[in-house]
């Protein structure tokens, strides 16, 4: 019963700006197939509008965005902004891969994107299980809110 | 746009030239005159292309790391320190990805952001930023050659600014950029992004000032090799086309020793052969083994072990020159300790195994080898005759059909049918060959070796197999 | 005193070892009845004799590093670790200096100076200090089979001690401890405190507990192989005379890897073949490849190097255990950090090789392995020639004579005669056979990979070459 | 002329106490003897008494210890004055190898052996060449003293 409550959930990913690291977000998506989600993959290089845009059109509940290269305090800082602006207020907006450059707590670093509008962040060594469970929970509770 | 496998004429080159250094405030601190009295008055021995010569002549193998931070003096300080601490033989600066991407004024930012928190918010050198005044820091911080590092899409102003820093050799190739550097750019488009860059080499190679090319043809994470040695073929008859005298191969390693020499050997092997029938003959070629490229353990001394295997592997395939990861791989842009720990382990082992004239089974080596030459010329001539001899129109084509082909490409137009799994051994095959010109000899031997791993393991290989062996030398299994 | 290859009747056994166990009051913890009742309570994982059949029955190379520390409770959280981090195979208690000399008071001194500074002031665990009831707990504290590792001239007490506390396996043999661990003992009396130590092992393995004893036959710092494969093969006939059923030979690693992997392959095959014809038919032979076990590199990451060459050894070798040192070898007793370290490098290395089936070229290792177990044959015959087939009297009269005789030996009665220089290859070559039993052919190829090397360098290669070898390795050179 | 200062300096060494490392000291007294120094060598496992007992023998100049395995806190203490009772107040006492056990400062042990009486401490690291310009010096010194 539970499993099901994804079934339909629809989900757009891709690696964000300038980034190519496309590997991990590939093995990502197959495991979220295999268990039961829609994926809509946009790949390597994808724009904040990209996302939008793909989001729209597949009345997306959530978007994953993927950064490897350690510029993701450049490069998705105003998603959750234009996310708003585009209409979707509430969509999920899920981040992970190697965020930051050098030393940095992850903690710090986790909060700070939190703070601007990600539901969820993640950090490289994650079990894929975790993201699906967490993933299945926010369905959920979004299932309730809307 | 039609793109062939011809020498840009002067008035070709210096037009696009004019465009390529107005797009950026610091394009206009190049002056080709002033730049090549200042390689002239550099020692050869910090000339890239003269010393991996050398290194061939005294059958010698180098040792470098990748390195690029945002600042010129930290990255001199960093530089010095391989250098002294790290006893590097070779140098160079990898370009952050935004540079990469022509992302200047993002750049910038990131830039000023580094200096003033002292923290290092790009994953690289910014060149075009730091335009030829700052770069030029970086040449004189050192003894030893510097390459540019900054395989992308379009580095024809990177490569401006490196080379008149004193920078002698930038890597990345048409077939890397396109098919793991870029998601929707065509084709040749970036083709003749990098025949502006190869010309430029030819231009300063043709006024005394050797630079050699770094070529790899693809990107080796679980990719059979023998679409990649196709692939740096024709990226070397690309390069060779535009006046460039000195090329370095790069092969990637993956692991399993005997494969990873035999692609030195045969890359080495057909690459000349191709270069010499193409009627580009007095070309120095040299190789570059480099270590594991996918994801790295997270423990330093796991970390340790896979660089050991990659030098290993470069000594037994007789590779001028060795590129080591880090022991900080796994984490983030390394520290230069982290650096020159990593540099001094792999040279140490160098010496250990040079000295010893170290060998891999002859008769494995020398199969592996045969069936890998059969496999790339199969390819490579089906391309050139997809070209009637031209090999950029004929690597479009290719590419188009799928007769040349790479698994996970970033690019949407790589069909990226070809895949490759782990045989018994750890050498990677062709799971899926997709539409590349192969022979019934060929995918037999690689069903077999498949089959058997299949038998071993009692089950049938599938993408789940794939996902598990793109990892598993994070893991610390092959 | 007159010693022969001849088994100790019980009277003898029990005669001497009442008198040993009443040499320090922890002596008479030992009670043989509990000792077999505590051996039969443990899994059979934890024996290590039996984990080495089964590694050579799958094909596996396991892994250990020395270790040993003053404190019971420090020790034993010193060995969960390398258990638990370092993935050790198999774990060890390297004894100190001072209890390997019978000076137990100094022992019980220096562990109240530890205990009450929380420094190490012992260079091992003082097993007789903290006897049966101490020593036990280590055995409690980890999952994995512990040896005593304890080379010396006495080592009865230890021994008795050791094997009651739960210990399975003993290193150090008669050669060994007679030509590197005393300057002034009679040959005939080490090699009697031996003839005990393998009864006692003997004893435990009639009665069902298996103990391996790990012999190694000399000390290999530029020591001619045949010699110390000589010794072991001696030493191995004295053990299996007084019952012991598992014996794992130990090569020592000097760097060149065809050498130490032939190495591996003649010690085993000889070995074997000899304990058969002496008529010791059903005794488990398996082999150990012990790191270079000379001054060792200063810096962390030279050293990983040096322990990768020696893992690659094991590997090419198929040895079935692995010896590592540790990156602090060259600094002082490793800290447990640095132990689990090595481990860590060493095991990854192993996955990354055997999982590969790695093989160094054929034709050289036959070649060595051949020469090698010429020249071993040669100084066994010829041993047991003296001694009508006695290999105790055969030994002890080799040693006087010089047909047996190994370098820098600290004892007054070797002569130490022989030499080894490092070949163009760094293999060990005999710059000096002194008296050893060979023939011409032997003697020529040895002069003839000198005179290789001289001719390279050009200049004859002399004592101060010898000292060069000796700390080459420690240079990261070979 | 300096170098010659030496010629007939007849220096004891060995390795002290229950140690066998006797590579360092065999390497050692090859320098020596080729500075042209006389060594009378007792190698691995020399006891105190040993040491000076070879030293009156021969009229020794100096005493030189090695200790490898790290108990030379346990094994030097005495030396000095077993020398004196035995009348060789003056001799020179060396000391080298790898002394003590873990992380040491070297300043301190340096010290704490001077303290017992030794005339110069030297780390593992040391070079041959230093030894012998120091032993020169000292030989000397002790050439105008006596
Ligand atoms: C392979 C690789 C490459 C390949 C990429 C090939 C490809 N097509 O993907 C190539 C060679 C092209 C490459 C290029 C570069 N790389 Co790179 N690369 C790596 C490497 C070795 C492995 C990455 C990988 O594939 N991991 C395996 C996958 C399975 O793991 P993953 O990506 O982390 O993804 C998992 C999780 O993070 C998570 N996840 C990922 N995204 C998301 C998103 C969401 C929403 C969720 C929930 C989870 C999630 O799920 C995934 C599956 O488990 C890493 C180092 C390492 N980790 O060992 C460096 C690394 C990421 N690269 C780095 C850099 C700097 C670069 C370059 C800028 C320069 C360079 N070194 O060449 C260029 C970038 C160019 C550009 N424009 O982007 C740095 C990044 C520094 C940092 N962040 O601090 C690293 C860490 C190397 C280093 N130590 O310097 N790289
Ligand atoms: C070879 C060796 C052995 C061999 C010795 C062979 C032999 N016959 O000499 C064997 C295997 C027998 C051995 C045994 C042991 N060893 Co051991 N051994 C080493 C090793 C690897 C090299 C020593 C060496 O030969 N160095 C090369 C020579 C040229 O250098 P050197 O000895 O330092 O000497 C130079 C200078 O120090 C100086 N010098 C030396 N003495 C003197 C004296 C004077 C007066 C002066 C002026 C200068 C001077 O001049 C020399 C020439 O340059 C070292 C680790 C290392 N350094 O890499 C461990 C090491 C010394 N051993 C160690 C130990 C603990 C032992 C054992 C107790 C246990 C064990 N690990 O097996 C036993 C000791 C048994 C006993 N009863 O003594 C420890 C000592 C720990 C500490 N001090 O903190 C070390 C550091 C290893 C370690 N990291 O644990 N060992």
């Amino acid at each position: 019963m539970n499993e099901k409550v994804h079934s339909l959930k629809t989900l757009v990913t891709g690696v964000i700006g300038e980034d190519v690291h496309v590997i991990g977000i590939r093995i990502l998506e197959y495991a979220l197939r295999e268990a039961g989600f829609k994926i809509v993959s946009l790949g390597a290089q994808v724009s904040q509008e990209e996302f939008i845009e793909a989001a729209l059109e597949t009345k997306a509940d959530a978007i994953f965005v993927s950064s490897l290269g350690g510029h993701a305090r450049i490069s998705v800082p105003g998603l959750r902004e234009k996310c708003v602006e585009a209409g979707l207020k509430d969509i999920l907006l899920y981040l992970g891969g190697q965020l930051t450059i050098g030393d940095v707590k992850w903690e710090e670093s986790e909060k700070a994107f939190k703070d601007i509008g990600f539901d969820r962040v993640y950090p490289p060594d994650i079990e894929l299980a975790t993201v699906i469970r967490d993933l299945e929970a926010d369905c959920r509770r979004e299932g309730v809110r809307s | 746009m039609m793109v062939k496998n011809r020498k840009l004429n002067d008035d070709e080159f210096f037009k696009e030239r004019k465009a390529i250094l107005a797009t950026w405030p610091t394009g206009s601190e190049v002056d080709l005159e002033e730049a090549l009295t200042f390689h002239n008055s550099l020692p050869a021995k910090k000339n890239f292309a003269l010393r991996l010569v050398e290194a061939r002549e005294k059958g010698e193998t180098l040792i470098r790391c990748e390195s690029g931070i945002p600042t010129v003096e930290e990255f001199s300080n960093y530089l010095r320190f391989l250098q002294d601490e790290g006893h590097a033989d070779l140098l160079g600066a990898h370009v952050d990805s935004m540079t990469r991407n022509q992302r200047y004024a993002e750049t910038e930012r990131g830039l000023e952001e580094s200096l003033k928190t002292g923290r290092w918010v790009l994953n690289g050198f910014p060149m075009v930023a730091h335009g030829v005044r700052g770069t030029r820091k970086l040449i004189d911080a050192v003894d030893l050659p510097l390459m540019i590092r900054n395989p992308c899409v379009d580095q024809r102003l990177v490569a401006e600014i490196g080379f008149a820093s004193g920078f002698t050799g930038a890597s990345g190739c048409p077939i890397l950029a396109f098919s793991q550097y870029s998601r929707n750019i065509p084709h040749e488009v970036v083709i003749s992004y990098y025949q502006y860059v190869y010309r430029l080499m030819g231009y300063y190679g043709e006024r005394d000032v050797p630079m050699v090319a770094s070529i790899i043809g693809g990107f080796a994470i679980l990719c059979p090799l023998s679409v990649l040695i196709a692939g740096a073929i024709i990226d070397s008859l690309i390069a060779a086309e535009q006046g460039v005298k000195h090329i370095n191969l790069v092969n990637n390693a993956q692991g399993n020793l005997v494969q990873d020499a035999a692609g030195i050997i045969v890359l080495r092997k057909t690459v000349k052969r191709y270069l010499e029938a193409q009627g580009y003959k007095d070309i120095e070629v040299t190789m570059n083994l480099s270590n594991w490229s996918g994801q790295f353990p997270a423990d330093t001394f796991d970390a340790c072990a896979i660089i050991s295997v990659g030098v290993t592997a470069a000594v037994a395939g007789k590779s001028e020159l060795c590129t080591v990861k880090t022991i900080e791989e796994a984490k983030s842009i390394p520290t230069r300790e982290a650096s020159a720990n990593s540099l001094r382990l792999g040279k140490t082992l160098i010496k250990q195994l040079k000295s010893q004239n170290f060998q891999l089974e002859d008769k494995l080596l020398e199969a592996e080898a045969a069936m890998l030459e059969k496999e790339t010329e199969l390819i490579v001539d089906k391309i050139l005759e997809l070209g009637d001899g031209d090999a950029v129109v004929g690597e479009i084509k290719a590419t188009q059909t799928g007769v040349f082909d790479v698994p996970f490409s970033t690019s949407q137009y790589v069909q990226s049918r070809v895949k490759g799994v782990r045989d018994l051994q750890g050498a990677v095959r062709y799971i899926d060959h997709g539409n590349l010109p192969f022979t019934s000899e060929i995918i037999d031997f690689h069903k077999e070796k498949i089959a058997e791993r299949e038998k071993a393991i009692g089950k049938k290989l599938d993408y789940q197999t794939i996902v598990k062996d793109i990892s598993s030398i994070s893991r610390g299994e092959l």
